[in-house]
Order: structure tokens, then C-alpha cells, then sequence
């Protein structure tokens, strides 16, 4: 088939997909939110919420766009168009699985795969900090540029520990491109311990997954690295002057920005979408058995509900759940769909972290955060990296 | 591997500890660690040479050990490497057993001293300094351990530092010193420009090849200048002025720095260079006069003095002239014997004169003694052993010694041996002539007298039983090896004369001053003359200032400093700047301050270039 | 295809550049620099330097320049006046500008040996095993001098731009 | 080879990357000459060292090999290296004297 053809098919579905799981991340953020602090969350627009999403959009959509007088217009509409982008462009390189073939098309699942992959993340994450700056300076108001300034030190100081950490990885899976470092993680230990990074020998990867989980989380401004935006001190931080699609866009690209991270954790550390335990002991049913037994939840629930409307829309969610587990049974997309189900699953499971963290941990105060990334992360990491090389170096 | 490096590094740990947090430590930590660690390393010294089998016939050629090369550029490889042979083991045993024994005494009679762990430090510090110079197995590495005992003996002699007769003793010492190590560093620089290598084996090995060379040569140079590192550091005439001032130093250094150890580091020096000097008859000649000479005139000095340090002290410069006699006289083990002997009842010697000093509080003047036999027997009786010992009287230790060099000098020729006998009879007097004066007659002094305690008589014991029965430990024949005896049978009258001389010295002594003390005032008012003379040591000391000092300082000061530094050296640099000065005044129109103006000149230079290259061709 | 990528990015590195010399304000100059450091990134990779492109973006784009845009928020430099070109520079720089870029343009073309036209993937030996085996063996020694500067930078840095301890 | 306009070839020579390096270059001349805010200059600074390196690369890729992309590496250290230092000097400048007019900061003159 026409390779242009194809990209953009592959382009099409990839890009959708991202869209709506952008939009709902929001609402499974308040949802868990929600649950930590006891309360039960979005539930009016659609049922249990899940319409929010839809509703927060048109509502921003169509909100009035404020343009303060004051500010410099130029960049004020450049930064979040620039925050946005570097935030979707990584996702382009992000392999979703292995190497397919359908229907005589051999592709891979993924848009495209960089031999350089890694730095070129490192580059664009890089490249993520402009949005923010300039928002906050192209705002021309005290709290803003307070923001501004404070989430480019803290995205230079993080990305030193960053890149250290995952330096000591790839020194062990001897690659940048994306989709080989995945490869390099398949296979077992004696048959039942995976080979992903942070198990991997000669020297498990777990120091460096933690690590680049806590850059991470400085990288993309989240809780307890948010000061950029912090509510209380700073009002909103950087886009406290912007409104409706542009204030929009900044939480698009925090949510790109968490997705990506967890992706390469995934990726890096994780083992990609290599199963936790090898086809042969039934990891291939873990699907199944996790759609078909939330169906019965649903069903059960819906036996006995807690509000009226369960008694409609459970059985509904039950029949979905039940449909996707019979699809995982289906041999012909099996094979498509296992891969996919344990990336999602590993990327759901750090959002999830992320969103539990937030609903957690209290904010750094700025000092702090500049003292734990020059005193702490870095040294750690660094002697991280030397003892990964070193042990590399002696049983190759 | 017998891991020989522990020796050393033993009282160099001891050092550091002791340097590094000796303030905290309290005394009883201190004294553990400095003598342990000393005890540690003889204790070494004994298994690496039962090891070695050395005590039982083993050992006939040298063992080497090789850490790892220190230096390697071009044709210089110097190799951090130790040795054993036959005489390293006669020296480290003297080193470490003596030094052991002076340590625990030192630990009673510093007890009441301040700087208690710098004290100590400093003394393992030496021990580590002389072990390395005793082990080295090239010139260099003895080089490291020769400059490092002279640094401890600085350190020590000027230990009171408080005091100005103490700091510039310690100067005096250093800087004769330096004399001496600049004679052996050019000797060091002949050999290897000469052999190519400074390692003793292989430089030996190949002199062995050679054949002796008649007039001088080579060999004469490297020899000479090796004798003025040995007269330095062994204090033989011209160099041995320091010797006596060091006495300013605490006694147990005196004892083991200045009687025992160090000072032999020439005697050793010279011995383990035999090959060299065997090559040059001259040289051992010029050894031996200078040891005879040594040898007499510090005899001389030693009648008239009377603070009994020095007189120990000037015992000690001529003793070490015997020695040099021995080595000059081309019979090596006998002067190592005598080096072994001469460590026991001189050390003894010494230590004894540190408990009388103890036992009337820092009393060092004869004069101001006497009669002290009944109130401190023990030291008595066992100076008394050290004293028989130093004169000769058969059987004790310094009968053998001294016999073998007399012999050996009589061989040699015979007038070396008169004087060495006449020698021997003054050594034989001015040792007695100090000990009767400090034990008999009647007390003179005002202190109370007062016995010194066990940890300080305990080695005085040792020692006197060393240095009484020391002569029996055949050293020449363990050393047989490496210094062949001299055959040929010895007349014994020659053994006949010298205890002869000896005894006439003790008699002469004490017909002097136990029979009629009036007697030595009247002898000394009717040879005035000479006995200034002596009492002032010749003024040599007046000599060297005169002679060497003041035109040193004056020729520098006026010739040097107003000429050479304030009218050359500074008026050229001071035309430079004047120089640049001007240019720049003239350069300066061109700095506008402008940067970008700079930056058009860097441009229009870089065109200049450009252009050139691309029109002109690259210079290939 | 590789010409018409060369000519997009060209276009912009050009644009950018020109956009840096005349803007008034320090942080669109940066801004454009940013640019000018992005397309020349993706040249890179057309002349098949693919390790060079990411480091151009890690150092250049994303350290560097941040930097800048950080020092230039953080004295909030405003527009610079009208710029009064010194003499030096009127009568001086801009001539030996033109006679310096004519002159360049004459060697490039005179002098070089020609050689077939840049096609993506010709050469191969831009990545980042190549560099390093080359960075770690051959040129091992301003590797690690680099390494000394860059330390004496940091302090250099930190000591200029600490508070003045009184 | 001469620079041939007209219908666009396929690829361009490496001559034209040299060309653009050239312009380049010229442009960050032009503005270090210019421009009167230290910090521009400084970019501008950069600017003629990304050009170098364009050239670096390109001769890299003309000679197959990888050297030029090694001294480029090294180019950019250093950049990062003065960069630092730079910075802080600006910083302390404007804190000792309230300016970033390079013209004012001329009391080195006389």
C-alpha cells in the first residue's frame, strides 16, 4: 500500500485516539481525585459523568477570549500554540507494539520509529519549556512571569537527572530507537521473570525508573512540582491571563506531557507491551479475566443498585466490558490487541500514579525543589549511571 | 614474598596516627602506638630473616622484592624495589632492636615533657625514614631515606624549639647536611650517566666487570663524592662540626639518631658501595686518612670537655672515624662489626647519661656531678659495662671490633695503627675521665639525686649486656659472603698493645680524677696553650665562620643582591615594562572601547586571510 | 524531495536569522535563534547527522537557549532604542560584510571539488555509535579538556553569579 | 561546481549548505555589528557558530567521514560552556550598572 497512504491512515486513528484519551484523562483525574478525597466526582452530564469531558470542551470552545490590554500579543498567542505542539510531537514516535500484518499490509503499530528516538524526546521535552516561558512573559504581570521564570529553572535543573536516568538504561539495552529498546525487554528469566529494565542484569533498572518517574513529574509541572501554577501563591502561574481555547490548550499539552512520560516509562523500563508472564502460564486470559469479571461487577451492581439509573446503564457498560472480553478471545485480533491491552494497561498504571500523587503530596516550596534537584536527584543519579556502567563494563 | 614493606610501614602508620590525633590521644595511647608499632616491625624484621633463613647459613645472595616503578622516562627507570642481604640484616637489626629499646626508654624519660606525641611521631617517623634508606635497593630509594633521617634529625635536634641554641643547632645540622647530600646527589648523577642505571645489583654487577683503575678515574669520583655525603651525614672531618651541637636535642634522640643509627648511615653507605671503592685504591686511602683523622682529633677534644653529652658526642665522631679506618682500610666488616658494637654501648652510653641527666633534672655539666654511685647504682653499673666496652678491655664487645680494625689498619700500614692505638688510649681515658668524675669523688651538684624508674633501666640492662657480650655475635663471619675476610695470620702483639693502650687510659684516668683531682688544673695551666686550643675544639667552628660563612654573606649581599639582583635582573624587567608601556601608548589610539568597532578589525582581518588563502593557495 | 526539504528549511534558518538581526527586542532575537537552531537541526539530519540534530535540539535549543530567554525575562530587558551605528561599524563593517560574504561565495564556488549532490542517507556515519566510538578513541584528549573547561565554566558561573556575601 | 538556477534539481550540491552556512554567518557578523543589547550580540555570537558547524557537517558529509560532526560536538560544549559564563557576566553587569547598552559598558577605554 502507498507508504503516504498509510501514514496518514495510521496518523488518523493514532491522532483521534490521543484527542479522546487526552479528554478523559481529565475526567478520570477528577474521578480519582474524587474517590481519594472521598467525594463522588463528576456525575451530572451523562451517565456517572462521562460526558464531562464533551461539556468542558464546548464550554471552553465557546467561552468569551479574554485579551488583556496589556500584553505582548505576539507571543501571547504563539506560547500556547507552542506549548501545545511540542507537547503532540513526541507522541509520533511513540511504538505502540510490535509489527504487524493486516489484511497483507505489514506495518508497524506506531507512526514512525527514530534511531535517535530518545534524544529526540529528550530534545522536544526540551523544546516544552518555551510555552510555559513565554506565557508567563508574554503575559507581562508579576504572577505570570514569576510562573514563567520558575518553570524554565525547573525544567532546566530537571532534565539533567532526567536524561541521567535514562542514560543508564540504554547502556544496557545498547539502542536509542524506541521500538529496539522495547525489543531488547522481551523474553524471561527462568522462565517467569520478565527481562524489562527494571529487572533486567546486570544491574535492575529500578533506581532510574524512580528517578526519571520524579523528573518526570517536575517536567511536566505536576503535583508536587507544580509552582509554575501554583494556585495559592502564584494565583494560576503562567495562564492566569489566559481564557477559553488558549487556557484550553495548556492543559492539553500537561496531559500530552503525562502521557508521553508514561509512555517512555513504559517503554524504557517497563518492557513495552512484553506480557508480565510468558503466554504459556495464560498471561493471553489476563484480559479476558479482568473485562469479564468488571462485567459482572457492572452486572451485579446493576442487580442491586445504588442509584436509580444503574438498573439502565451498568447492564450497558456490563455488555461492553463482556463484548471487549469476548474480543480478546477472537485469534485473529488476539494477536493485535494483547500487545495494545498490556502498553494501555503499564500507561494507565503510571497515570494513574501521577493522579494518585496529586491527590496526595502537598507542594515543594521553590528552594526545596532546587535543593532536591541539585543535592539529591543528581548525585543519584549520576552514581546510578556509574554503577550501571561499571557492572555493564564487567559482565557484558 | 616475605612482604619486607611492612617493615617500614609499620612506624610510618605509627607516625601518622600519632602525628595526625596525637593531641587527643592520652599518654599511655600514645606510648602504645609509637613503641608497638617500632616492636611490631623488629618482630617482622626477626620472622622475614628466620624466613629468610638468615640466622641459619641462608641468605648468601641478595633476595629483592619489586613493588612498582616509581619513575619511568626515557632511559631513567626507577623501581620502588627493597632488598635483604647479609648487611641489610646486620642493619636492620641494629636499627629496629636498638631503636626499639631506645623507644621504651624514651617513653619514661620524655614522661615529664610537653609535645609528648610530636615527640613520638617524629621518632617513628625517623624509624621509617632509616629502614627505608636501609632496604632500598637503589641509589635513589637510599637517597629518599638518607634525606628523610636528616629531616627527623632536624626535627628532633631543634624539638625545644623554644630555644634558640636548640632551632639553630637543628639549622647547623641541616645545612652542614646539605653540603654533604650535594656531594652524594652529583655522585648519584655519575653513576647513572656512567652505568645507565641506578639499581645496586645491576650497577655492582657491571663494576665487577671492570678493572681496578690505577690512577683516578671514574670510580676515584663517584667514591669522593659519596665520601663527602658519608662525611656529611657520618660527621667525619671536614663536615662533623654538627654532630656535638646536636646534642641540644632531647638524650634519647642523641642516643638513637646521633650514637646508633643515623649516623652510621655513611659507614653503611660506603659499605654497600664496596664494589665501587674496591675499584679505586685512592678512594680508600682518602677514607681512611679521613677516619683516622677524625678518629684522633675528636679524641683530643674529647679530654678537654665538660658537659658529658659532648663528650659522648665527640666519642661518638671519633668512634665513626674507626669505622671509617675499618672501611678505609679495606676490611668492610670490621668496620660494620664495630658500626654493630659502637650502636650497643654508645646508645648505652648515651641513655646512661639521659638517667644521670633524669636523676639530677636536666644537670649536663660534669663538674656539677660526682659521687653519684651510691644514689643511682643501676645506671652506674651498667655505664660502667658501656664504658669497659668503648675502652677495649678484653673480652667485652669493643675489644673484637676495634681489634679487627687496628689489625686491619696495621696491614694497611703501620702508622695508621700507632695512631689508632693512641686513640684508642685517649677514647679509653676521656670516656672514664667523664664517668669517674660523674660517680666518684663527692657530690658537687645541689639537685637531689634520684633513681631513674624501671622502664628506663630496663633497656639500659639489655643494652649492657649487648654491649658486654656483643662481641661474640661473629659478624664478620655471617658477613663472609660479602666482604671476604682478609687472610693472612695477625701478630697478636698488635692485641697486646691496644688493650694495653686502653687500659693505660682507664688507670691514667683515674690517677686523675679519683687519686689527685688537683692534678688535671696544674697539668692544664702548664700546657695552656694546647689545652685552649682543645677545650675550643680547634676553633673550627670560628674557622668555618670565618672562612666560609662571612664571605658567603657578604659576597651575596654586595655582589649579589646590590649588583646582580637590584642592577640586572630588575632593570630588565623593569625595561620591559617600560617597553610595552610605550607601544602601547601608541597602540592605544586603535581601541576605540567600541566593541563592534573591534569586531569590524577581526572582520577585516579575517578577510585579509581569506582572501590570501583563496587567492594565493593555501600553504600546503 | 531532498532539495525541496532543503529549501523549506533553508528558508526558515534564512528568515529566522534575518529575523534576529532586526528585531529590536532580545527575546524575539532569541526566539528566531530558536528557529534558526531548529532548521539547521533538521539539515543535520538531511546531511545524515542524526546524533549532531538531537544535540543541536538537547543543547542548543533546549539548554542554551533557555537559558537565554531565561536571563532576558529575569533582567526583563525591555526594546532597545533606535540603534546609532557607530562609524566603525557604518562605513566599516557593513562594505567588508558584503566583500567578505562575495568572497565566500566565490570561493565555495571556485575552490571546492565538486561533489555529488546532498541526498538523505548517503552517508550513514553520523550516529551516535560512530561519534562516540570516534569521541571515546581517537579523540579521547579534547574530550576530557573539554570536560576541565566545562568545569571551570560551572564555576566560573557560579561565582560571578552568586549573592555578594558580606 | 557553479551554483545553477532554474528548474529545481532533485538534490542540491553540498555547496549550496555551504552558501547557507555563509549567510549565516554573514547575518550573525551583521548583527554582533548592529545590534546594541549585549545579550543579542551574544546570540549572535551563537549564530556564527551554528553556521560554522553547518559547514562542519557539511564537509563531513563531503569527506564520509565523521570527524566534522566530533568538532561540531566540541563547538557546542563550548558554546554551553561560554553560554554559562556569559550569562553570568551579563547578569553581573546589569546588576552593577542597570544596563544591557554594550556602548555604556565601556570604562575598560581610557
Amino acid at each position: 500500500m502507498n507508504y503516504y497512504l498509510l501514514s496518514l491512515i495510521k496518523t488518523a486513528i493514532v491522532v483521534g485516539i490521543f484527542m479522546h484519551v487526552l479528554a478523559y484523562l481529565q475526567w478520570i483525574e477528577r474521578k480519582v481525585i474524587a474517590h481519594v478525597q472521598l467525594r463522588v466526582g463528576p456525575r451530572r452530564v451523562g451517565p456517572h459523568g462521562l460526558l464531562q469531558p464533551l461539556a468542558d470542551v464546548i464550554k471552553l470552545i465557546t467561552k468569551e477570549d479574554i485579551l488583556p490590554s496589556h500584553v505582548n500579543k505576539v507571543f501571547y498567542f504563539m506560547a500556547p500554540f507552542i506549548a501545545v505542539t511540542f507537547a503532540l510531537i513526541s507522541i509520533s514516535i511513540i511504538p505502540f507494539g510490535p509489527e504487524i500484518t493486516i489484511g497483507g499490509v505489514h506495518t508497524a503499530m506506531g507512526l514512525t520509529d527514530l534511531n535517535i528516538g530518545v534524544l529526540f524526546i529528550l530534545g522536544i521535552s526540551g523544546l516544552g519549556v518555551y510555552g510555559v516561558a513565554l506565557a508567563g512573559w508574554a503575559s507581562n504581570n508579576k504572577y505570570a512571569l514569576m510562573g514563567g521564570l520558575r518553570s524554565s529553572a525547573q525544567m532546566i535543573s530537571y532534565e539533567l537527572p532526567m536524561a541521567l536516568a535514562l542514560a543508564a538504561p540504554l547502556l544496557i539495552l545498547n539502542t536509542l530507537s524506541l521500538r529496539e529498546i522495547a525489543n531488547g525487554q522481551a523474553g524471561f528469566y527462568l522462565g517467569f521473570i520478565p527481562r524489562w529494565s527494571i529487572f533486567q542484569m546486570p544491574f535492575p533498572q529500578i533506581f532510574s525508573f524512580i528517578l526519571f518517574l520524579i523528573a518526570g513529574f517536575a517536567e511536566t509541572n505536576r503535583v508536587p512540582f507544580d509552582l509554575p501554577e501554583a494556585e495559592n501563591e502564584l494565583v494560576a502561574g503562567f495562564h492566569v491571563e489566559y481564557a477559553s481555547m488558549k487556557f484550553a490548550s495548556f492543559f492539553m499539552a500537561e496531559y500530552a506531557n503525562m502521557v508521553t512520560v508514561s509512555c517512555i516509562a513504559t517503554l524504557l523500563f517497563l518492557g513495552g507491551w512484553h506480557p508480565i508472564f510468558p503466554e504459556k502460564f495464560g498471561s493471553g486470559l489476563i484480559p479476558v479475566a479482568i473485562f469479564a469479571a468488571s462485567g459482572a461487577l457492572c452486572f451485579f451492581h446493576a442487580a442491586n443498585p445504588a442509584r436509580p439509573f444503574d438498573r439502565v446503564t451498568l447492564p450497558v457498560f456490563g455488555v461492553l466490558f463482556l463484548g471487549a472480553a469476548g474480543l480478546f478471545l477472537v485469534p485473529p485480533i488476539q494477536f493485535i490487541l494483547l500487545p495494545l491491552f498490556w502498553f494501555c494497561a503499564k500507561v494507565l498504571i503510571i497515570l494513574f500514579v501521577f493522579i494518585w500523587v496529586r491527590a496526595t503530596l502537598p507542594r515543594f516550596r521553590y528552594d526545596q525543589l532546587m535543593r532536591f534537584a541539585w543535592t539529591f536527584m543528581f548525585p543519584v543519579a549520576l552514581v546510578n549511571l556509574f554503577i550501571t556502567a561499571l557492572l555493564v563494563a564487567l559482565f557484558p | 614474598m616475605q612482604q619486607l614493606w611492612l617493615i617500614p610501614i609499620l612506624p610510618l602508620l605509627g607516625f601518622l596516627l600519632n602525628g595526625l590525633f596525637g593531641k587527643r590521644f592520652s599518654k599511655p595511647v600514645i606510648n602504645t602506638i609509637a613503641v608497638g608499632s617500632v616492636v611490631l616491625s623488629f618482630l617482622w624484621v626477626l620472622k622475614t630473616l628466620t624466613g629468610l633463613s638468615a640466622f641459619s647459613g641462608g641468605l648468601e645472595e641478595t633476595y629483592k622484592e619489586h613493588y612498582y616503578t616509581w619513575i619511568q622516562s626515557g632511559a631513567l627507570n626507577i623501581s620502588v624495589d627493597f632488598a635483604i642481604d647479609r648487611l641489610t640484616a646486620v642493619m636492620l637489626m641494629v636499627v629496629t632492636g636498638v631503636g626499639a629499646l631506645i623507644h621504651i626508654y624514651a617513653v619514661g624519660y620524655m614522661a615529664h615533657e610537653g609535645g609528648y606525641y610530636r615527640f613520638f611521631a617524629y621518632l617513628n617517623l625517623f624509624m621509617f625514614f632509616m629502614l627505608i634508606l636501609v632496604l632500598g635497593a637503589n641509589f635513589l630509594i637510599l637517597f629518599v631515606g638518607w634525606e628523610g633521617v636528616g629531616l627527623c634529625s632536624y626535627l628532633l635536634i631543634g624539638f625545644y624549639f623554644l630555644e634558640k641554641f636548640a632551632t639553630d643547632a637543628g639549622n647547623k645540622a641541616f645545612i652542614v647536611n646539605r653540603i654533604g647530600d650535594f656531594g652524594f646527589v652529583l655522585a648519584i648523577f655519575l653513576v647513572f650517566i656512567h652505568f645507565g642505571t641506578l639499581d645496586f645489583a645491576t650497577v655492582f654487577a657491571q663494576v665487577r666487570g671492570m678493572p681496578v683503575e690505577a690512577s683516578a678515574g671514574i670510580f676515584t669520583a663517584i667514591s669522593l663524592l659519596l665520601l663527602v655525603g658519608a662525611t656529611g651525614k657520618s660527621a667525619q672531618i671536614p663536615l662533623y662540626v654538627w654532630l656535638p651541637d646536636a646534642m641540644a636535642g632531647p638524650t634519647p634522640v642523641s642516643a638513637l639518631i646521633h650514637a646508633a643509627t643515623m649516623v652510621t648511615a655513611g659507614v653503611y653507605m660506603i659499605a654497600r658501595t664496596s664494589q665501587i671503592y674496591l675499584h679505586s685504591t685512592n678512594a680508600l686511602e682518602i677514607v681512611a686518612l679521613v677516619g683516622l683523622t677524625t678518629a684522633f682529633v675528636a679524641a683530643t677534644i674529647g679530654l678537654a670537655q665538660n658537659d658529658i653529652k659532648k663528650v659522648f658526642a665527640y666519642s661518638t665522631v671519633s668512634q665513626l672515624g674507626y669505622m671509617f679506618l675499618g672501611l678505609g682500610t679495606g676490611a668492610f666488616s670490621a668496620g660494620i662489626f664495630h658500626l654493630m658494637t659502637h650502636a650497643f654501648f654508645k646508645a648505652l652510653l648515651f641513655l646512661g647519661a639521659g638517667s644521670v641527666i633524669h636523676a639530677l633534672s636536666g644537670e649536663q655539666d660534669l663538674r656539677q656531678m660526682g659521687g653519684l654511685r651510691k644514689h643511682i647504682p643501676i645506671t652506674f653499673v651498667t655505664l660502667m659495662c658501656a664504658g669497659v666496652a668503648i675502652a677495649g678491655v678484653p673480652p667485652f664487645s669493643g675489644y673484637h671490633s676495634k681489634d679487627m680494625i687496628l689489625e686491619a689498619a696495621y696491614q694497611h700500614a703501620p702508622w695508621m695503627y700507632w695512631v689508632g692505638v693512641f686513640t684508642a688510649g685517649m677514647t679509653a681515658f676521656y670516656v672514664f675521665r667523664a664517668l669517674f668524675l660523674c660517680f666518684f669523688g663527692k657530690y658537687r651538684g645541689h639537685h637531689h639525686p634520684h633513681e631513674s624508674p624501671a622502664v628506663m633501666w630496663m633497656p639500659l640492662a639489655i643494652l649492657a649486656l649487648l654491649s658486654l657480650g656483643g662481641g661474640y655475635i661473629n659478624v664478620p663471619k655471617f658477613l663472609e659472603p660479602i666482604f671476604p675476610l682478609a687472610e693472612g695470620g695477625t701478630e697478636p702483639w698488635l692485641t697486646y698493645v691496644s688493650v694495653a693502650a686502653g687500659l693505660g687510659g682507664i688507670a691514667l684516668a683515674y690517677l686523675f680524677y679519683v687519686l689527685s683531682p688537683s692534678l688535671p688544673e696544674s697539668l692544664a695551666n702548664s700546657f695552656k696553650g694546647v689545652y685552649t686550643l682543645i677545650y675550643n675544639k680547634y676553633f673550627v667552628d670560628e674557622f668555618y665562620d670565618a672562612a666560609v660563612v662571612e664571605p658567603m654573606v657578604d659576597g651575596s649581599r654586595q655582589l649579589l643582591w646590590r649588583v646582580g639582583d637590584t642592577r640586572l635582573i630588575d632593570g630588565f624587567a623593569n625595561g620591559i615594562g617600560t617597553t610595552a608601556r610605550g607601544i602601547g601608548g601608541i597602540l592605544r589610539r586603535a581601541q576605540s572601547g567600541y566593541i563592534r568597532s573591534y569586531a569590524a578589525w577581526v572582520l577585516a582581518g579575517a578577510i585579509l586571510a581569506i582572501a590570501y588563502i583563496g587567492f594565493m593557495g593555501a600553504p600546503r | 524531495m531532498d532539495a525541496l526539504l532543503f529549501m523549506i528549511f533553508a528558508a526558515i534558518a534564512v528568515i529566522c536569522g534575518i529575523n534576529l538581526v532586526v528585531q529590536t527586542h532580545p527575546i524575539s532575537s532569541a526566539l528566531s535563534l530558536v528557529g534558526v537552531m531548529g532548521a539547521l537541526a533538521a539539515l543535520y539530519l538531511l546531511l545524515g547527522g542524526e546524533f549532531i540534530a538531537a544535540a543541536q535540539l538537547v543543547v542548543y535549543a533546549g539548554a542554551i537557549m533557555v537559558l537565554f530567554v531565561f536571563v532576558i525575562m529575569l533582567l526583563n530587558a525591555g526594546a532597545e532604542k533606535k540603534p546609532k551605528i557607530r562609524p566603525m561599524g557604518k562605513y566599516l563593517g557593513a562594505p567588508l560584510l558584503l566583500l567578505f560574504f562575495g568572497m565566500m561565495a566565490y570561493l565555495i564556488q571556485q575552490i571546492l571539488p565538486s561533489s555529488p549532490p546532498v541526498v538523505f542517507g548517503a552517508f550513514q556515519g553520523g550516529t551516535a555509535a560512530d561519534i562516540g566510538r570516534s569521541l571515546f578513541t581517537v579523540y579521547l584528549l579534547p574530550f576530557e579538556v573539554t570536560s576541565v573547561l566545562i568545569l571551570i565554566a560551572i564555576l566560573g558561573a557560579i561565582v560571578l553569579a552568586r549573592k555578594e556575601v558580606d | 561546481m557553479p551554483l545553477h538556477f532554474g528548474p529545481l534539481p532533485a538534490a542540491v550540491p553540498p555547496s549550496w549548505y555551504l552558501m547557507l552556512s555563509a549567510i549565516l554567518f554573514a547575518l550573525g557578523v551583521l548583527g554582533f555589528l548592529l545590534r546594541r543589547n549585549i545579550i543579542t550580540v551574544f546570540m549572535s555570537i551563537e549564530l556564527m557558530l551554528n553556521a560554522v558547524n553547518l559547514s562542519f557537517i557539511t564537509f563531513s558529509y563531503m569527506l564520509k567521514r565523521v570527524d566534522g560532526h566530533i568538532f561540531s560536538f566540541f563547538v557546542m560544549v563550548v558554546a554551553a560552556a561560554e553560554a554559562a559564563v556569559g550569562l553570568a557576566i551579563i547578569l553581573t553587569v546589569f546588576k552593577n550598572r542597570q544596563t544591557l547598552e554594550i556602548d555604556e559598558v565601556s570604562s575598560l577605554k581610557n
